[in-house]
């Protein structure tokens, strides 16, 4: 009883947090008809330094990590991209309408991983003073990919027309090329091979959270934009959006703890671990499936995933902070 | 003076740009233009200049002038048939008249 | 193959773009594109892509495909007798051919 | 005679200030051609900025002021933004050509409240020392919207067509829904209501002086590109821009004067009001007068707002921090 | 209702930008809109919104419509045989039909 | 012998420098077909703000300079620019093929000055503490405008048409004009006789490193793309592109170092001069030459400068340092 207690006082807390506050700030000024907005090359340049922040702090701290720590921790991160999308099959899918592509398409956004929800976990447990390996941030491309890839295939199984088989090695040197992953990666290649620590502490590492303050901002603004979209499909796309987080969340904390477990997994990378689960991609994941899944709907899957799961996602991260707090007795 | 020719305009999503462009190349078609912006269709709305999450959904309208309308037809014929059937995106012909008729 | 359709361009400022995009609707358009730009005319200077103070007086072109030329005509006609008497903005009509003749 | 002394030494050493050497740099590389320009998407970026700065650092102190205090001053300056307009229809708008709306267009402009000269303000009295009451920028819809719905109605009455009622609670949401108040408003209830000192401090605090700089800079190139536009328009309008900063101020002075000896409203908070006063709205307002009174010429308005009305309210700054240090013998 | 006019379209780099906009206002044309991009032909690839090194080199589209279409074949030569002989750049005519005549 | 190993360790210390890091890891995401790019509008601001920058530190430093001291270098940087195009009109331009313009306008961006070259320098030489006088890169129009006016100058006796006399004085006025001199030029008078020390500590100093790590990104990722161009043009270019800058460098070097003897013109401005020498424009040359050299080939001066010069004279900074380390034996 206390330890609920304490929980839901972690969690009070945590909700307070700024970067939530953008989030539900700018879902206020939409509801609003508010006419600001955030021109696209600002947007865009936010998240090239946000990612490249990530990477080049990863790659920074890689340099004096023991990288065999990272293999267990990668082997679930893949693990639950490549689950997270075989339930949603098996849930989502068969309950989505005529067309199984529409669910299974949703169900990869949600096995992939959003940058902008992984900032954000970054910066929430900082003020909490959660701390975490470095690497668990460069984890990301582990569970994106594998769940991206595994909605595609399972896409051309259910169509049957078993001839086209996806060839997985250019879905996953497209992905690598996109903006964002792009950006992480040079980041983590720049920040273990050169020595960029001095414009990452007076440059990326300051504006971090400036940046993340407005995506928050526009990922409320897109988050109500896209609603009336998702009103348009099946009612159990909100429901999938409103509980998946959840689920998927839970799975990524309780496999991280077995992984804190087998190899002294840290409380904060456990976190980390459960909100990338949590996650739903918004930015990288859609084009990809657009690109390789045409017939599916996507008002369905990006409704789904920026319209209800990324803004439950985000705020479902005090949430495992404060499990954390509670199970790890921080 | 002029010459007669024909102006194909293609708005897509910037993600099937690619394979409009090697279409164009492909037809042997020497040259065109570019123009980012955003509207509204069957498929909703796509904004222009405001933040959009995924850049690869921003609109662009191609505007490619040919001297030979069959190439030009050929051309749009493939695009409606095997990439717009269920993507967003129109097609237009339109005649114009050009001067250095070599260039196209 | 094609079918001749009419192609309304409508060059005004954004602060009447709601104004045109509520006209297309009314009128049954289903679909329109939005390209921002800049210009010059009869009220002066808009500059495109530079800094200027007040967004809502930026140039944007609206370019509507319809197979209809008489309800083309009706919104030119409400436009220039009704905003653009005395506000910048002017309205043009093109002949084009388009595919998919169902999605205009 | 001494006071006089050291009003005009505190004078010149604030117009020395970098804040308004911008501005006098803009206007001057415009007027030798240069092809230097500002990204629009930069512009747009800046301004939302610099409303959420204003917004969250008074909405952060607001949360241990007494609102009480706020009710006098607000009541000032909304009596400012509809008497200044009031003094425009008497004065101007009789002298400036056939049509009576450009005049009280103009006043209207004089009336509502610069963004940007608000911003300068804030800085220059930083440098000065002049503390305010954290409320006071918070101000600035209170005499921006009754400023411009005053013109919007007067503008009507002139037209003798008394049928169509202006929708005043219309006009306010629109006002409110534009993108320089929405950020204001967004980040005066964030301020309030969540925690965002951090973000405020690494990031909207930091950023505040040098892009109010680009701004500048912005506004001087904008003035000069204009003034071409306004030598179309009456000699009145010129004369207009020159004077009225002066009497605005004067007047808000004034106004402040009194609520600093009602209720005890600090001399900081009295010369934001003088500048308030002083400053014409050149982002926000035009577009609003231009939705609602489209008979009357933008090329005046504009022209003597932009050109000519924000530069010399911009350079006024000092003359009330003068006046204040004088009168307040600070 | 409508009045013919013809649409002359100049594509060129931002360097030739004032050079062509003068060219138009001495040719007593009252107004034309600018429109920023990018294009492929044979000086190579301009690309659009992405960072280019020299601002000068990006694509714009210049868009004029006039009613007397003499004008509009005297600058089109102009630019073509002037300008445009080893500089990249693009011009052609198109059909119009404009509302308020007066305004061209 | 040990002389020259001091200085092959001090370039290998150079050569880890997170700036030139940037700039290769642009090349080789470009070269691995990332889709990550720039936007135009942050690209633009970056140039503005590193310039304003730059001359903003300048004037506030030449405030308590004499200015005497900058008569000798800056003569220098004047006869670098010249002598640069003369070399290269007697080198490449007889080799590179039939039109004998191309060759002199390549030349003539060779002997103008990089921004971005000239900013990562600064950044280097303050990582390695080599100090210079304040004044240094406000040489840069003194090295610039002369080598692009010999530049036209040539082209035309080439072409023989005697008839057009290049009008010396609209070309120097249009260079003036150019965005990166304007903002320069800006800061400069700002910095002079402004107090911007405020803005400049919070804003264009912090900045610095960071938009220059984005723009050594951009620099890369365009010298990659423009290979593909150089290749249609004669061998002879890419040749020049290799060697040039260093020859340019070391020119620059001796007669900074007849100034160090001369009148004391310390070690970092001697470096500083050399990395001028050795940079070739790519922003700010390009244009002028296009618009008065209009039968040259872009592709073949944009390309050896844009694709070869301007990397080879960034990767050739460490080299200058290095070289006053040793020579100065600091
Ligand atoms: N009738 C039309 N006229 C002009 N542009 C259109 C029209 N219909 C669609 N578009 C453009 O094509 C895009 C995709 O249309 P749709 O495939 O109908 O969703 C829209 O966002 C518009 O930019
Ligand atoms: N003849 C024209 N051809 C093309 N665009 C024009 C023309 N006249 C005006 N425009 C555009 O319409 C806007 C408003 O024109 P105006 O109402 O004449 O001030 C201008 O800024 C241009 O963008
Ligand atoms: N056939 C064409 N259709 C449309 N635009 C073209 C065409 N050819 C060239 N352009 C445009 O004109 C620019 C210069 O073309 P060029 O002079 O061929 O290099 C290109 O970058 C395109 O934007
Ligand atoms: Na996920
Ligand atoms: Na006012
Ligand atoms: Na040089």
């Amino acid at each position: 009883m206390d330890l609920f207690l304490d929980f839901l006082a972690a969690f009070g807390r945590q909700l307070q947090s700024p970067t939530l506050a953008f989030l539900l700030g700018g879902m206020a000024i939409a509801a609003l008809g508010s006419r600001l907005d955030i021109p696209d090359a600002i947007y865009r340049f936010i998240v090239v330094v946000l990612m490249l922040r990530i990477g080049l702090g990863a790659g920074i701290a890689i340099r004096e990590a023991d990288l065999s720590e990272l293999m267990l921790p990668a082997l679930a991160a893949s693990v639950l991209g490549v689950v997270i999308v075989l339930i949603g099959r098996l849930t989502l899918a068969p309950r989505a309408g005529p067309r199984p592509e529409d669910g299974i398409a949703t169900a990869g956004l949600f096995g992939a991983v959003s940058a902008s929800t992984l900032a954000a976990a970054m910066v929430l447990m900082e003020e909490d003073g959660l701390r975490f390996e470095a690497w668990v941030p460069a984890l990301y491309p582990f569970m994106d990919i594998p769940a991206l890839i595994t909605a595609i295939v399972l896409a051309q199984l259910a169509r049957k027309s078993g001839k086209v088989r996806p060839r997985i090695s250019a879905i996953i040197v497209d992905s690598l090329r996109g903006s964002a992953l792009s950006a992480l990666g040079l980041g983590l290649v720049l920040g273990v091979i050169a020595r960029p620590d001095p414009v990452f502490a007076s440059f990326y590492d300051p504006l971090f959270r400036g940046f993340l303050s407005i995506l928050m901002l526009i990922m409320g603004m897109e988050a109500w934009a896209r609603l009336a979209e998702l009103r348009r499909v099946a009612h159990v796309y909100a429901i999938y959006g409103l509980t998946a987080p959840l689920v998927h969340g839970a799975l990524g904390f309780g496999l991280g703890y077995l992984a804190h477990l087998a190899t002294g997994f840290s409380p904060g990378g456990v976190v980390l671990l459960a909100v990338m689960a949590a996650s739903s991609s918004d930015i990288s994941g859609p084009p990809t499936l657009r690109a390789a899944i045409p017939s599916a709907n996507p008002a369905a899957y990006i409704g789904a995933s920026t319209s209800i799961g990324t803004p439950v996602a985000l705020l479902s991260i005090p949430l495992w902070i404060a499990l954390a707090d509670v199970i790890f007795s921080l | 003076m002029t010459t007669s020719a024909v102006k194909l305009t293609v708005i897509v999503e910037r993600l099937l740009k690619p394979a409009v462009e090697q279409l164009l190349t492909k037809a042997g078609v020497t040259g065109w233009s570019v123009f980012p912006g955003g509207g509204c269709g069957s498929h909703g709305l796509h904004r222009a200049e405001a933040a959009q999450l995924v850049r690869e959904f921003a609109i662009v309208k191609i505007e490619a002038v040919l001297r030979d309308r069959d190439t030009a037809e050929s051309i749009a014929r493939t695009l409606t048939t095997q990439y717009l059937a269920n993507q967003p995106g129109i097609v237009w012909l339109s005649p114009v008249e050009v001067w250095r008729a070599g260039k196209f």
